[in-house]
């Protein structure tokens, strides 16, 4: 066990990764400084410059490129700085990096990671703050990844980089500060099969589930743990991987509690939530003690003002007041 | 046509450069107290400061109305302000006051004034270039002659694709657009020289078939030049130009960057070029005198001074005006207390 | 009432909308030449190349440059040619036309509409098959549109083009053939207030609701009329528009009926299904006579070969499977 | 270097050139039999036909080797067969068959044949030119030295950013990568001209630092002398180079397409600069025999004969390889009968 935070678990996952495998690199606009996050600090100087690239700011080059050098047999690690650039590479990620091994008939294969720092951070306003992953979980041909926690900095990165599709990566911008505990790892890591898929039970209750990911489960920890003070007991499940997301381990828990709650940080609607709750709300028909409910931002940008910013972000208050309304 | 400020100048119109170094002064002074009353947490997030670069806007904005619209950048108080914005609007905006020019929705980086023909800041690099392209192209579909839309941004945006697609879009169109490429050596961290191929902004607006001029964006006679230059000729009808304007950016890339990347000496050096202080001494060898220079520019600072004493005790937004603006149909609903708006 | 094809009904709204108002204009690649599914034949004669635009293929631009107009007062119809290369301009729909009236504190105001045809049509493969409705409803800022019937093709385009904020317009590629009444329309059109956002019960019924809109209106329209062969009674509503989306009458129908059935040609794994699921499940609780089901394309790319293809893409018949499981 | 067929060609190799001859009219044979499988009835959808540009992909492709990769578009089938591709797995591709080389997953626009290097055509318009570029960069990475990755792409993709982003990326990095632009002078119904501002595809290349030839597409000894110049230069290490080639789409933009918006004589006109005739008509002049000359064109007419044969009878793919190679975590499970797949 090592204390580190999310940003050094990462960064030791990437440097771990390219020491193991000479076709793992890095690249991204900055890099060379660190990343915008420090996320990739000293890493030029390990590894040089031609395995931690500094790009010009051309972000459908930028994955379009990873595409090619995937299927040319690299594994690139793509930074997309904050995930709203990504948007200006879509047509690289979903029509040429998640398509390309199925319409070529399974001849290529496109092992890239696309790291998107997703999520509202102080005062970045509307172009910087988008959580848009349910968008990902829509496309064929994508993995995605939302790790909360170091440990799953570390683990899922690794997986994400050993894994022979396309990744997308969203780590959240509010917690590359984060420290916790990280389990000392053998090198010989995280096989992505038995790593990516797999939710974590974050905290076992009885009464209620809650499943989230990201930022916001150490916010339903929070209320999970508030809410004990009041006699709930809550279970909070940390999703860690949306696509394939772990549907056993949610319906397991939700037919024990009977009652579920799904929380995310993307706007409510056609979010993630949606999804898991039509899930749910069909495979455990009839046997839910309240109907599934989902917390997550009302249907607009995110706005500058602290003010009105805090009107759209999720807090532990808002994810305990809603679970306690369900717990009637 | 390169650096035209090499040659000596034959005569200096006094008034209109101390008109020039006032407008200079007003955005130094804004940028200055806008990064210090960051700096005192008296607002929240980051700026990205212009010092340094102030001849290019203002140079520029001297050969436009308030009916000529404007796209800006990231990087784009002094935009705004040459393109006649109050400061208090930006300074409240930066604040997240409700009387922000955005109404505390849009901050620093999507600071827009409509009522000056500032169509907006914008959060990614190089996204303003179609937006002029097509504010332009209204013009056209709307048959309004002589109105300039004018487009900044910086020498890393030139490696996005919008460049290339909005200039290619001007020529084809034959729209009055004037582009203005920012050249202030550095994209964020990163020089932007090691990773722009080929013989930079100018040439690639020559080969999309844009004419250009090159000026030390520094010099803000020589900018206010070739502003007059091309402004006419797109007010005359004759297309898009592009303007290509060498300065450098004397603080770190946002306000939080230190700059460590720059070696040493390198910013010292630089300061030994700033715009205004030129500005300055050209006039005293105009023979302004040393008061006149000193009264303009603490007018200047006496301004911004009034504005963030206003923007400091501005009200807030009410909560409600997270949800208004978003869309006629379908507008989110608040229903706080017991959750967010849907 | 006239009887004409979903290509002349959307032809005709578009050329009556620009005899109406000068500013409104379209731009898209090869529209001189009538478009690639001829929706803009002979209009350049009638309105000239300045307001029926030819551009470069620049997809980035092309919405752009439409966001500029539009902020300066002028209504663009933006055409896409095919959904798919919409994504070559996410940026500039998602970030800047969407946010721009929000950002700007009300100053700016974006009434563009994006035509899109979506849908799999046989052999374009997976490239250009895509219906990602769903993403739009998840960006605040827009509107959602996907008309079924000439009468919408023509209705729901004057509504969108006479809206003030961005609307994304999909019209479906195997409906531009589809020939209908169209009830004569005044001039004084619709208001988009009365129009947007209101669903259509294309036929009643009273034991199954089917919720769809685009093609899929009228398969399942063709498996409510087999389903009454076998006594059975099923309500067809033609959502028309996503977002607004009218829960109002979707609710009332199922809780008429007890029973809904979401049916889209797009992936199921979060699609628009997953979220019109989520609602129902939640407001009906309890009141619901069998689990709320979707009925979409699995995640995968759109395959060439017919039978491949017709893997991924519903028909009547699978409306009918999936209607009569649920009755039981 | 513009037009190198000017001038009278001293020596002709009659070996090579009888070489190149047949491959561009295997390609043509290819193109023709496809078009009419098509009309009649015999596979879905629609092809985009490369006849009359023939000479482009067969110069370029004479002087790259499997182990080169190469990206290419819509209208990839020339490109595929140059690159060495057998006739066979593409036809039964377009056949939408399991022997096709795609498994019938893409068909004519998603043509790959990764063993000989061919990585991919691609249905969005310049997208081709980014996974050039990476695919170069992977070379970098991997430090391999000597191999060229040839990207071909049309006219109408230079406006979209793609181009500019890919080509800079190209020269930033230093990466062998030949971009080949086929300039036919259409986009799709469009006449590119009208849409291009200023001087067109090769002085946007060498804007951006990429040295470039300008050929006649349509003679193939010209493509085949310019390509070995450049890909001379890039594999050893020189960086990218960019051939423009000026040719003509003889056929409509889709095998669906009867062209109406060329004038009257165009297609006829430009039939007589056929690059087949013209590499026939050199070949004579040089001295070879009508009848070994017949005798190339019937052997490439029956290989492609010999190809349609097998795809006629090819068995259809099985429905659950609707289902395979999505990705291997998370791929859909096939629950037919009782629905699709989840
Ligand atoms: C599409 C996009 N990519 C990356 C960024 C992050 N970013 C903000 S400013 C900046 C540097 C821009 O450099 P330049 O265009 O030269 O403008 P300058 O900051 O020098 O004024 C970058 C990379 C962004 N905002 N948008
Ligand atoms: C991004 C994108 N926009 C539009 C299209 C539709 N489209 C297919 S081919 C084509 C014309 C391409 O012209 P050019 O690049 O010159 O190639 P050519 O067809 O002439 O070989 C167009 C517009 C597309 N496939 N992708
Ligand atoms: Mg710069
Ligand atoms: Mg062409």
């Amino acid at each position: 066990m090592t204390v580190m935070t999310y940003r050094e678990a990462a960064r030791r996952a990437l440097a771990e990764e390219m020491a193991r495998d000479a076709t793992v690199w890095a690249l991204g606009e900055d890099l060379g400084r660190g990343g915008i996050f420090g996320q990739y600090a000293d890493l030029t100087a390990r590894f040089g410059p031609d395995r931690i690239v500094d790009t010009p700011i051309s972000e459908a080059a930028i994955v379009g490129a990873a595409v090619g050098a995937a299927m040319m047999g690299t594994r690139p690690v793509v930074e997309m700085r904050i995930a709203d650039f990504a948007l200006c590479a879509i047509d690289e990620l979903v029509n040429q990096a998640a398509k390309a091994r199925y319409m070529f008939g399974g001849q290529a294969r496109v092992p890239l990671v696309v790291r998107e720092p997703i999520g509202v951070w102080p005062a970045l306003a509307a172009q910087h703050s988008q959580s848009l992953e349910a968008w990902y979980t829509h496309i064929p041909g994508l993995v995605v990844v939302a790790p909360a926690t170091p440990a799953d900095a570390r683990d899922l990165l690794k997986a994400a980089i050993r894994c022979d599709d396309p990744v997308v990566h969203l780590e959240h911008k509010m917690l590359w500060g984060l420290e916790d505990e990280v389990p000392d790892a053998t090198n010989a890591a995280p096989d992505p099969a038995a790593t990516l898929g797999r939710a974590r039970i974050a905290r076992p209750g009885d009464d209620l589930t809650v499943v989230t990911w990201s930022r916001l489960v150490h916010d339903s920890l929070a209320a999970a743990e508030i809410l004990r003070a009041e006699g709930r007991s809550v279970e909070v499940i940390d999703l860690r991987t949306l696509w394939p997301w772990d549907q056993d381990t949610v319906l397991a828990s939700v037919e024990r509690t009977g009652r579920l709650l799904v929380v995310h940080e993307a706007v409510t609607v056609s979010g993630f939530g949606a999804e898991i709750a039509a899930v749910v709300s069909e495979a455990l028909f009839g046997r839910l003690k309240a109907p599934v409910r989902r917390l997550g931002a009302p249907r607009a940008p995110v706005p500058y003002a602290p003010p009105l910013e805090e009107q759209v972000r999720l807090t532990a208050a808002d994810v305990t007041a809603a679970a306690r309304a369900m717990l009637g | 046509m390169t650096e035209p400020d090499a040659a000596p100048r034959r005569n200096v119109d006094t008034e209109r450069l101390m008109g020039l170094l006032s407008e200079m002064a007003r955005i130094r002074a804004f940028e200055e107290t806008a990064v210090a009353a960051l700096e005192s947490g008296l607002y929240p997030g980051f700026i990205h400061p212009s010092i340094g670069q102030e001849a290019v806007p203002v140079g520029v904005c001297a050969h436009l109305t308030e009916a000529d619209p404007l796209l800006s950048t990231h990087r784009g108080h002094g935009h705004t302000m040459a393109k006649g914005a109050t400061p208090t609007g930006m300074m409240c905006e930066l604040f997240g006051r409700a009387s922000g020019v955005c109404g505390g929705k849009g901050g620093s980086m999507h600071i827009a004034d409509f009522r000056v023909g500032m169509l907006g800041a914008n959060g990614v690099v190089g996204a303003n270039i179609l937006i002029a392209a097509g504010a332009a192209h209204a013009l056209k579909v709307k048959g309004e002659t002589g109105r300039v839309v004018a487009c900044f941004f910086g020498d890393g945006a030139i490696n996005r694709g919008p460049f290339l697609e909005g200039l290619n879009w001007a020529r084809t169109f034959d729209l009055p657009v004037l582009f203005v490429c920012e050249e202030n050596g550095f994209a964020a961290t990163t020089r932007t020289g090691v990773l722009t191929a080929g013989d930079g902004p100018a040439a690639r607006a020559e080969s999309l078939g844009i004419p250009s001029l090159t000026v030390d964006g520094n010099d803000i006679q020589a900018v206010d030049e070739a502003a007059a230059v091309l402004v006419g000729a797109i007010r005359r009808g004759e297309g898009p130009r592009f303007l290509l304007a060498h300065t450098y950016r004397l603080t770190g890339h946002t306000s939080m960057d230190a700059a460590g990347y720059r070696p040493e000496g390198e910013a010292e050096e630089r300061w030994t070029r700033d715009p205004i202080s030129r500005c300055a001494e050209r006039l005293r060898q105009a023979g302004v005198a040393e008061t006149a220079i000193a009264a303009v520019i603490r007018s200047a600072e006496e301004e911004i001074e009034a504005a963030l004493e206003t923007a400091k005790d501005a009200p807030w937004p009410a909560p409600e005006a997270a949800f208004t603006d978003v869309q006629d149909l379908g507008a989110p609903v608040p229903t706080r207390p017991g959750g967010l708006a849907r």
